[in-house]
């Protein structure tokens, strides 16, 4: 493969397709709802019609609004159907003619779509994902072209300019991820992308696997060819099993076309990816405890440093990215720093993909510069509640996150914003909660499920989570006391302050937020005392706000 | 060798570069607590007692697995550093059923001795009371999951000092629990050479010689550091 | 010089630390003069007074007599002491609860699970004050102001700590007064 | 002893294959493991005392790691299995309902198997359905939008006839 065959193979998609296609969503959302068999129905309506020479039926990616699907569009004219059913194919197909559709239409230019930026899902809904000529003609492959052209140290520099912060969470400086693994001394070096979303009430990562698994493996062999790395793994939860499918069929694909293996596009650039599945196990998104899962043992994670930058897979310097990450790579590549650079906040660049899931009208993915406020997202891309009732508050950040009240809606999304309110970005689930919730028993679903998925290693996570639930269980069956609360907060800052990794060390996070903004529902809980208690002795604050 | 300096407790101290700050503190005198660092196995930094702060570093660190390094200023004994300390024993001891008055280590239980030293009176957290079982099935030891704290010292000393990793943990968060081979009584392990190792680098009662009464389970950790002493650098203590 | 309203409890334990109490020995004659015992195994009075300056309580809360015990001290007592590991922890008292509710430890207990024993569980609720579900330590049930743990806790211990009360101030925390086990 | 081998069948020629492709590497537990389970259903003793001598690792590794990861069971599962989703996005969607109505008509807890070995309840953490929750997964079937009586009516086929 050289450059001249990208460019035939893109030229010939764009030859062979139909002036017209009716895409269909095949993503787990909408297969969940029957779509696989709304595709065939379609193909076989498109034949029957005798419209098979300039109307093709194709499965694609996920376009978003998964609360209606199935979803189907038509291209060019861009009209698109909800909940759609096998019975609507003939419909949509006579619809194309003019005729009437039969299925319920989605108003394709409703904030849900247009307020979206969308760079990452750009190919999402438009493409089918399990064809590597689709995403060649979309662009695709054509920044590691143009990276192989260039010095690695270049590669890494732009990443660097561009601004790029990890979107697994954390929000590291990607560049600066880079760099340090690339500066490590030359030997054996690996690239690991990080697809284990355990988020509950998170899905971008698998609708980005699942819609564009091309666009992942050229981010990690851009990362590869920077860093200096032969071997990747991509290590992907068990739970998605299309997601899988779609990454190893993209590997198979990439590798008979010359874009993985050895000597891509003719350099001796050489690259091998790997898939390694979870087996259920939300620990292993902590980054060392990954790494100890995909050595085939107990994903329990240990201290760093040394980090995975110096000393990671098998002890060799690694770099792991999220899945979100590494797709935003091509891009960034293909256009340059600067362009991404110009996107979002001072601090916070490029856009970001959230699923926004609970009590909302628009459920689905959205893909957002940063800085735009949780209140257009919610209100504005997602319609506000599905019933019309207030909302009350939005979670972020699944269980290591927060519950930000509706009085601070305005806040910008941004790491240092959300960070600021007691939440933070985290991977990017966004639930939207409405009166019917109760802050309490949202803090102690997340505390059960922390409890649920310590890996059992060290004493405050592994404990403190079970003592945390107990506590928190008796406040909302009403037997607790305003000492029971005190203990609580304590425990609190003991599992943060003292935890061995991120998911001991934010395990608190939910509690401590609602705590901080709906103490009120906490306190109508508390029972009164039966004994005055002795004087306090902790050290420990009993603050709520870190 | 290089040589650092740095400062514990407001006491300048010296350490061989690499070392970690908590033998760094042992060697000047000051002592860390601990319960799952043993001297001759690898560092698992999961009992959480040695958290240290340390100037310029937001989080506590595990003085365990932290490097001494030039000009560092630890503290290891501020107010919340003891607080937290309690409070992690208060965790494990409702974690298990420890109760000492009938242990067999009574009296030499590293448990119980830290508990005292922390000044631990009581625990403020209600008791789990596990369901645990007593394993009797080897001819000469015994172990009994009641009093084990999952500190995997024994897990640690099979594998990397006897070289048999009879022992691991399995299940996941507060069920817990150490094994032998498949899960099966220990008597019945096929790699477990009954060489007692992990018995002595247990810091609680879990594992004990079989015969062994309250109070009487005496154990000799060092013994295990001075067999790694002597197999790297061929020089006995005796 | 007043003396101090000094009392002593036996709830649900050996009553091992009154032993260990009475290893006093000719200290209490020395005692005997500061204190008024005012309730205690080891006198007879019926009914726990109104107006106690300390109380020892041993034994951990197992029964609901225990458990109505424990708050009727202290309403009636200014310092409430643990008094040994039973109160402190539950102890030996509460290695029960492992094997579950009250129901499931007197079928264990009675061996009704076993055949052919022809037992059954005694009926007499009436008598007998009814087990709690989970034996508890004292502090579980109501406020308490000092610990003394050990089972038993040294004649030597047992005296520092009731200097200190004596003298009116806070028992000392130090390493050589906690001792389990 | 536990020590036997498992029977030699057509299904371990199949996983001693995946093994050999592996290359016997000791980094391939995990995906030894999931074929094994695919295999057999769970994963007994005399399975992973095979995995353990395949791959040259200490049983107690093996052991461990088997547990350490909720998609394993080491406990054979019903005919049916039936997975509630518990993401937060079906919990807020009134998730609890379904594990509770499903957990009273069969009598079961999350993670039990009923005693005719029909169906077993689990519970999931978040199978990234969330645009559609509540979300349940039925003989390895997404289903979203679930309400309680549209579950319960589904298992009360499995457990009558059929």
């Amino acid at each position: 493969m050289d450059h001249d065959d990208l460019q035939r193979i893109a030229e010939g998609e764009r030859a062979a397709a139909k002036s017209a296609e009716i895409r269909c969503c095949t993503s787990s959302g909408c297969r969940a709802s029957g779509s696989k068999e709304v595709l065939s129905r379609l193909k076989a309506a498109v034949e029957a019609n005798g419209l098979g020479d300039r109307v093709a039926a194709v499965g694609v990616g996920c376009p978003g609004l998964c609360s209606a699907g199935p979803v189907v569009q038509t291209h060019p004219d861009g009209a698109a159907f909800g909940k759609v059913t096998a019975d609507h194919a003939d419909g949509i197909v006579s619809a194309l003619s003019g005729g009437s559709a039969g299925a319920v239409r989605i108003d394709p230019h409703q904030p849900f779509f247009t307020k979206q930026l969308r760079i990452v899902r750009a190919t999402a809904g438009q493409i089918d994902p399990e064809r590597i000529e689709a995403y060649i003609a979309a662009g695709g492959y054509e920044g590691l072209y143009r990276v192989l052209q260039r010095r690695p140290d270049e590669i890494v520099a732009d990443v660097t300019a561009s601004g790029l912060r990890g979107r697994g969470g954390a929000g590291y400086p990607t560049g600066l991820k880079w760099a340090t693994v690339a500066k490590m001394p030359p030997g054996q070096k690996y690239v690991i992308c990080n697809g284990d979303e355990g988020d509950p009430g998170a899905f971008m990562d698998r609708s980005v696997m699942e819609d564009a698994p091309h666009q992942v493996l050229e981010g990690m062999a851009i990362a590869a060819y920077a860093i200096g790395a032969n071997q990747g793994y991509i290590y992907v939860r068990a739970e998605y099993p299309l997601a899988i499918e779609r990454l190893q069929t993209a590997i198979t694909q990439a590798r008979k076309a010359g874009l993985l293996g050895r000597g891509v596009f003719q350099t001796p650039f050489e690259f091998e990816v790997e898939i390694r599945i979870g087996a259920g196990a939300f620990v292993c998104g902590e980054e060392t405890a990954l790494i100890a899962s995909v050595q085939g043992l107990r994903g329990t994670p240990r201290p760093r440093p040394p980090y995975p930058a110096e000393s990671g897979l098998w002890d060799r310097p690694t770099l792991i990215n999220n899945v979100e990450t590494f797709a935003t790579i091509p891009a960034i590549l293909r256009n340059g720093p600067a362009w991404f650079a110009a996107i979002g906040t001072a601090t916070s660049k490029g856009t970001k993909i959230f699923s926004l899931t609970g009590k909302v009208k628009n459920a689905g993915l959205v893909e957002v510069p940063m800085g735009t406020t949780l209140r257009e997202v919610v209100e504005q891309l997602g319609g506000g509640t599905a019933d019309g009732k207030a909302v009350k508050a939005v979670q972020t950040g699944g269980p290591s996150g927060g519950c930000v009240p509706a009085s601070l809606l305005d806040t910008p999304i941004d790491y240092e914003s959300l960070a600021s309110i007691g939440s933070i970005m985290g991977s990017g689930g966004m639930i939207v909660m409405d009166d019917a919730d109760r802050m309490p028993e949202v803090a102690r679903f997340f505390m059960e499920f922390c409890a649920d998925e310590s890996c059992g290693k060290c004493v405050p996570c592994r404990v403190g989570t079970v003592q945390l639930h107990g506590l928190l269980t008796k406040l909302v069956e009403k037997r607790a006391t305003r000492h029971d609360l005190d203990t609580l907060i304590e425990l609190c800052h003991l599992v943060r302050d003292t935890s061995l990794c991120g998911l001991g060390q934010s395990a608190p996070n939910p509690v401590l937020s609602t705590l901080r903004y709906f103490a009120g529902e906490y306190e109508a809980l508390l029972q009164p005392e039966e004994f005055a208690r002795p004087t306090r002795r902790s050290a420990v604050p009993l603050t709520v706000i870190s | 060798m290089a040589v650092v300096t740095l400062t514990i407790d407001d006491k300048p101290v010296s350490a061989r570069a690499g070392e970690s700050v908590l033998d760094a503190a042992k060697e000047a005198g000051i002592e860390i607590p601990t319960l799952c660092h043993l001297p001759g196995v690898s560092e698992a930094a999961a009992c959480r007692l040695c958290l240290v702060q340390v100037e310029g570093r937001g989080r506590l660190q595990a003085a365990c697995v932290t490097a001494a390094a030039e000009g560092m200023v630890v503290r290891t004994q501020t107010d919340t550093l003891r607080e937290y300390r309690r409070m992690i024993l208060e965790l494990l001891f409702t974690e298990g059923n420890h109760v000492c008055a009938v242990c067999v280590a009574n009296g030499n239980c590293e448990l119980q001795t830290l508990a005292a030293e922390l000044g631990m009176d009581h625990v403020r957290y209600p008791y789990l009371n596990p369901a645990r079982p007593v394993d009797v099935t080897h001819k000469q030891y015994a172990i009994d999951h009641n009093r084990c704290i999952l500190c995997t010292r024994c897990v640690r000393t099979c594998d990397e000092i006897e070289g048999a990793h009879t022992w691991d943990v399995a299940g996941r968060g507060t069920s817990s629990h150490v094994i032998a081979d498949m899960g099966q009584p220990w008597g019945e392990s096929v790699t477990c050479t009954s060489c007692g190792k992990c018995v002595q680098s247990c810091p609680t009662g879990a594992l004990f010689r079989q015969g062994s009464t309250v109070a009487e389970m005496t154990k000799d950790r060092e013994k295990l550091g001075d067999l790694v002493t002597a197999r790297r650098e061929k020089k006995w203590s005796v | 010089m007043e003396r101090v309203r000094l009392a002593t409890v036996w709830l649900g334990g050996c009553s091992g630390c009154h032993m260990s109490f009475l290893d006093l020995d000719e200290w209490l004659l020395d005692l005997a003069p500061r204190i008024e015992l005012v309730y205690s195994p080891l006198a007879d009075v019926k009914e726990y007074p109104e107006g106690v300056d300390v109380v020892l309580v041993e034994g951990a809360v197992a029964n609901e007599e225990n458990r109505q015990m424990a708050k009727v001290i202290r309403r009636r007592t200014k310092v409430v002491v643990s008094f040994g590991d039973c109160a402190v922890t539950g102890n030996v008292t509460a290695m029960r609860n492992p094997l579950g509710k009250s129901l499931e430890v007197l079928r264990t207990s009675y061996l009704l699970e076993s055949a052919g024993t022809g037992l059954r569980l005694p009926d007499d609720r009436e008598i007998v004050p009814v087990l709690l579900d989970k034996v508890e330590p004292l502090h579980a049930i109501v406020p308490v102001d000092h610990y003394l743990p050990g089972c038993p806790p040294s004649a030597a211990r047992i005296k520092a700590v009731v200097e200190d009360l004596l003298a009116g101030h806070a028992p000392s925390r130090a390493a050589e007064v906690i001792r389990f086990g | 002893m536990p020590v036997t081998a498992a029977p030699v069948d057509k299904r371990l020629k199949i996983l001693d294959a995946v093994i050999r492709r592996q290359h016997s590497r000791p980094d391939a537990l995990i995906a030894v493991l999931h074929k094994a389970q695919e295999l057999y259903g769970f994963l007994d003793a005399p399975v992973l005392w095979h995995v353990a001598r395949a791959l040259r690792l200490p049983p107690s590794r093996v052991y461990g790691t088997a547990t350490f990861y909720h998609l394993f069971s080491l406990k054979p599962l019903g005919e049916h299995t039936c997975v509630v989703c518990l993401g937060t996005a079906c919990f807020v969607k009134g998730a609890q309902t379904l594990v509770d109505a499903v957990a009273e008509l069969v009598a079961i807890r999350p993670g039990q198997t009923t005693a005719d070995g029909k169906v077993s309840l689990t519970v999931a953490r978040c199978i990234g359905a969330c645009g559609i929750a509540p979300a349940v997964v039925l003989d390895g079937t997404t289903h979203g939008h679930v309400s309680a009586g549209q579950l319960t009516a589904r298992l009360e086929e499995w457990t009558h006839g059929s």
